[in-house]
């Protein structure tokens, strides 16, 4: 039981931070939220140039604990973050890098790791949310290639991607789970209709995506045909421990300036709130360290605990959306300002019991695959 | 030294724990755990066999006949002894171990005065802290005998209120006791007797002997015994977090366990979403209090220290209350240990820092400058 | 909408003040609490003082507002509770009632209402508890006598009963809810044993009753053979929404009392503390006034609103578990005093959301009977 | 009169909701609910249908042309407004019914400075209270335009520490102003223009007519005036709970239907307990504020108030919380209503007398010989 690290991480964790201490000033400002062409242009240009310091691909080949400090060390330094490669990073690619052919990883990683390419991810229906397997929008082979027709939603940076990584239906006869594939979809293909999807916390960088007899060649199929939810699982299950390791040390950063306003404001005397920041401080600092606890675990066997994260996961949502409320108290009155501090961030954790899984469904996966208890009602 | 983090169990701390549970299986399984609950006294036995076993010893350098360990495989300890309810003054007499004669090898049993209560005052041969006054309280937990001082005494309320910000064992009580003029607030046994009834501990330990080795133990001058007191006092709430930790683990195993098997409307109770998910969440506060306890184990850090206690209080004591909601009417029962494990958690939320001190802690640290993060 | 009470209301409660006034300081001193015989003595004196003053039927015959008004000022001036005769004048009585025979009612009536006679309940199995219809007790015909052999668990005062209200199975072929009866059993029949119960509360009024070829007259059988679910849905819900109207008051007493503690001891000036009190005030304020809400739509529609009371339990079953943990945060490290003054009613507060239907069982009641969501899973 | 405790609505009183109901059904259902959320700006034609409809008037004597009603059945007004999301300054128009000339006909919009906040003062013909200075604010709820007041400014801060223990409608605000030297802060139009631009509200109240009305309101004397404050204050905080309850209700009725149609796995995700029993809590929470509610508006009790406010902020809150983890990521878009009840709760939590204030009164009426009973 160690919270050190070995030489070569201390070594990569200095590099890193000089690095970052001469790019990030010659990042360029940083465009406005609902530019959607503009912060595509500024996400990728930081890609590229983490590309060309080496960077790039710290999410693929470096180890979990190089990762770890990778975002630990971005975010405290303020740098920008993934953005519009999320998809492209961390699901399409590694599902790419594992299951796809020779050709199709020479196609499109390299264009990933550089910028160049976007990704987005078609996964979720609005008939198929948490119950992802009942997805419906239907491929029909014909010929060297598959017709699909149907709809996504909940689509990232949808607008300003060139590729999107499409869970279809090859088999309407299978059971659920089986007869579904996995395609690579042009963004620019004729058929392709992308709606901006209003959320409650204002225009955000999801879609809708309408797919009307789109042809998408057969070589763009990764895995086998009707394999795609394995081929899915293995991209769900790449992610080492670190799926939020950024977020927490945010968080905290965001704990020590509510404190701070507390502190300003005299709210600070309220024993009540004072605890609640202090609860609150215990919380994310045993995040940060389940966190570490995880990363050692994926270093050491692969896998990550608590089922791949679920077990965090489920606390980290409630813990960040008691963060925002907590805020809204300290700012008293001033929570109701759009323009405030924390309020669109408190607007945006209002997803973070729903999306990748609601709450209900994580606490399905904690008993029965932990806890071992039965399945069903 | 090119190794990844490496914030998990070494082959050396599963052995260590493998050791334990197996000493704690064989020493104190069920009957004996319900025999310790009908019988109200503390076995001495066990005791000697605990400290055979290094439990006491765990963290004396090996010089002295410890193992040698640090704060990781002594929180470990203390998760296993948490876990089967293990009974007595067990940090009290951990941390007395090699400045309390006969501690080290369970032939004393320590106890300690925390905040205004001392456990197994009664069963103790060594009272650190001035136990003075203290009444016999008819505990709420049958595996921890209690007293209590005086609500109107001085010293007891500014021990009382000192509690809030620093509780657990008064090392500055001992270092009064060395001057000969209170000893027999920092020594006690039944009735009151003085210094000398020491002598009949286990041992055969001297007044003059453990006189000197508390007058050692604050040698290094005002601020050695302070840097001393402050670390026994982190150990100490550490120690019983880790407890509470392991009766965390273990509530969540019955409550899954017996959620398997208990069958109503026509299935297991555990098939039932309600009792899933009730479950599901008392684990994720177990394993988020875990890696808390645990990284205050490595890092020593106050502030660590402080919410490791205050996630395990809180595992310990809900994971109790969901387990007993999980078992139902049989819960309820004397039988059952579920009400066990809820009244040690109890009591040990009320041991060495409360929440509401820890949460004070906790925000303290969020300094008004304080980008709060350390790796 | 309205919160006053007519004129014959306040007539009924100034009489019963007045005579509580004068009836109370003639009681003989309280039994110790585990001195079974002394307590079914003191409870059955105290019911027959209410019989001789007119008042032992206010539970069967009283409007519900007379009833509400009649638990609230015996709480109020520190009157006995209902103890031993629980189960005879709220249970087994208004069954008979109900559904017994002339000869029936003629029979076991007026010694319940007298405090002649003690009632207990055998319903709960230790295999039945929040599936009570699974019960397996066994009731095999014989002759003019049914022969029963089970056990039942959860009996209070079995020890000091007359007569124990049976649920039995008396055709194990028929689907569960239809093959049941409903049986008095006098409680000195051969082959009835009864074993306390200790609970964690330490030793109670509960009791294991064993039962090894117990005869049962069939004329003790209310209602036809294999009725007895329908039967034991009236008895449940005879109940006007005043079942915890006493206890409520007590609360808000308990309430005044650890505002008066924490000033005394320093723990008022903790904001957290003292909101969290405000917060329980607010909270039994509303739970008295659901209770007059669900008494004046019993008084007028005859039905207790909540499906029957499910609402109300549901909030202070919780509401009361909160109020024991706050008094532990008053009293510190005096809540681990079982002879403190809050510590034996934090115990047995623990059964609040376990007995009577688990709270889970009754969100299953609100949400499917109320909201209309479907049954199953 | 031997009747019964008769807590319950009268037949007058359900016809009452019934009619609100349908007023609200024809000229505020969904469409104009979202051309509303879209369009920013208050519907006059609506606010002078609701004054036609007696929202405003409910509670003014028959003689002054008011229903003659009392706040029991206001409350059943405000809960229907509460249950659609009815937007505009309801409360404060509600409340100056009578007093400031137009507002019981709706032919006025009045609004009040509550705090630091001013709800509608572009749209509001007069404003209660003074609200110079204060500057726009980018509202999280689009029903609700804000201004704030300068934190900077030492009667805004006092009016904020004011609000803490007795916030509302500012009467006192108000009888300064009869003075004539800050007219311009009882009487507010877009730009600033000085009181008689008040002549551009419909119906046509003069500056004198309004300044002597609310110098009638205050001739009671100093005494009076207070009285009269704080009732108008009790009222604004209880007329708030009456909408979160109506939305808290909403919210229910919402993620039950919602659990009835959407299906996952297979079935309607309301056969799931964890839907279930979100759902079952939600309504548990409703009809508890809702007793609160009621009884407050029989009983006026300050006290009975403070519950009600900090139950009902509850209710609305944490109804839309977990109307929109029921809903998923469909209650997560701008389209679904979940969003609305939830912003518009936000609001009305910061309004008249926020939790912590609540739970102040609530427990400071547990007196030290306080038997805390009250039929």
């Amino acid at each position: 039981m160690d919270l050190a690290y070995g030489e070569a991480e201390e070594d990569f964790r200095r590099r890193l931070r000089q690095w970052l201490a001469g790019a990030l000033p010659a990042l360029p400002p940083k465009p406005a939220p609902d530019d959607w062409p503009a912060r595509r242009a500024y996400d990728t240009g930081w890609q590229r140039m983490l590309y060309d310091a080496g960077y790039a691909d710290v999410h693929w080949e470096a180890s979990p604990t190089l990762r770890l400090i990778f975002l630990e060390e971005t975010e405290l330094a303020g740098a920008p973050y993934v953005g519009a490669n999320f998809v492209g990073l961390l699901h399409a690619g590694p599902t790419i890098a594992a299951e796809g052919t020779a050709a199709q990883r020479e196609r499109w990683l390299e264009p990933i790791l550089r910028g160049d390419e976007v990704w987005c991810q078609g996964f979720s229906e609005p008939g198929a949310g948490s119950d992802l397997a009942s997805l419906r929008t239907r491929a029909r082979r014909d010929g060297d290639a598959y017709v699909v027709t149907g709809s996504k939603i909940w689509t990232s940076h949808a607008e300003v991607a060139d590729w999107c990584e499409l869970l279809v239906r090859t088999d309407p006869g299978a059971p659920r789970h089986r007869g579904i594939s996995w395609l690579a979809l042009p963004m620019d293909a004729p058929g392709v209709t992308v709606r901006p999807l209003r959320t409650l916390a204002g225009p955000a960088e999801f879609a809708e995506v309408f797919l009307d007899e789109v042809r998408v060649p057969v070589a763009n199929r990764v895995g086998e045909e009707n394999d795609g939810w394995r081929v899915t699982l293995v991209t769900l299950s790449y992610e080492r421990g670190t799926a939020f390791a950024g977020e927490v040390v945010a968080c905290r950063r965001v704990l020590g300036e509510l404190a701070r306003e507390a502190r300003g404001n005299g709210r600070w005397d309220d024993d009540a709130l004072r605890r609640r920041l202090g609860r609150l401080a215990a919380e994310f600092r045993a995040l940060w360290r389940l966190t570490q606890w995880n990363v050692s675990e994926a270093e050491a066997t692969g896998a990550v605990p608590g089922t791949g994260g679920s077990v965090f996961k489920l606390r980290y949502s409630h813990a960040r959306q008691e963060l925002y409320d907590a805020a809204a108290e300290v700012l008293g009155p001033g929570c109701l300002d759009l323009d405030g501090a924390w309020t669109a961030d408190r607007l945006s954790s209002l997803s973070y019991t729903i999306a990748a899984g609601t709450s209900q469904i994580q606490r399905n996966i904690v008993a029965e695959r932990i806890l071992g208890l039965p399945k069903g009602r | 030294m090119t190794g990844a983090v490496r914030f998990r169990l070494t082959d050396d701390q599963r052995a260590l724990r493998r050791g334990v549970r197996e000493v704690l299986e064989r020493r104190f399984a069920r009957d004996a755990l319900r025999a310790a609950v009908d019988g109200g006294t503390l076995d001495r036995g066990l005791w000697r066999e605990l400290g055979r076993a290094g439990f006491f010893a765990l963290r004396l350098p090996e010089a002295d006949g410890g193992a040698g360990l640090g704060l990781p495989e002594a929180v470990l300890a203390f998760e296993e002894a948490g876990r089967v309810l293990l009974p007595g003054p067990l940090v009290a007499t951990h941390l007395a171990a090699g400045r309390i004669p006969g501690a080290a090898r369970g032939e004393v049993v320590v106890t300690a005065v925390t905040g205004r209560l001392v456990e197994w005052l009664d069963a103790a041969d060594v009272v650190e802290g001035d136990a003075t006054g203290a009444e016999p309280v008819r505990s709420v937990d049958p595996l921890t005998p209690l007293h209590r001082l005086p609500a109107d005494r001085p010293e007891a309320a500014g021990a009382n209120r000192a509690a809030d910000v620093a509780d657990g064992v008064q090392v500055t009580g001992g270092a009064q006791a060395v001057d000969g003029a209170e000893v027999t607030s920092v020594m006690h046994a039944a009735g009151g007797a003085k210094v000398t009834s020491v002598t009949h501990a286990a041992g055969g330990a001297e007044v003059t002997g453990v006189a000197q080795a508390v007058k050692a133990a604050c040698a290094a001058g005002a601020t050695g015994a302070a840097d001393g007191a402050h670390a026994a006092h982190l150990a100490a709430v550490l120690l019983t977090a880790a407890e509470q930790l392991g009766s965390a683990g273990r509530t969540t195993e019955l409550a899954a366990r017996y959620a398997c098997v208990r069958e109503q409307f026509g299935s297991p109770i555990g098939a039932f979403q309600a009792v899933k998910h009730l479950c599901a969440d008392m684990l994720v506060r177990v394993e988020v209090a875990r890696a808390a306890v645990y990284a205050a184990a490595v890092t020593g850090d106050p502030v660590d220290v402080a919410a490791a206690k205050l996630l395990a209080d809180e595992a310990a004591v809900r994971g109790a209350r969901d387990c007993l909601q999980v078992y139902g009417g049989m819960g309820f029962t004397w039988e059952a240990d579920v009400h066990l494990h809820l009244k040690r958690a109890w009591v040990r939320a009320e041991r060495g820092m409360t929440a509401r001190v820890a949460e004070e802690v906790c925000a303290a640290a969020l300094g008004p400058d304080a980008a709060d993060h350390s790796v």
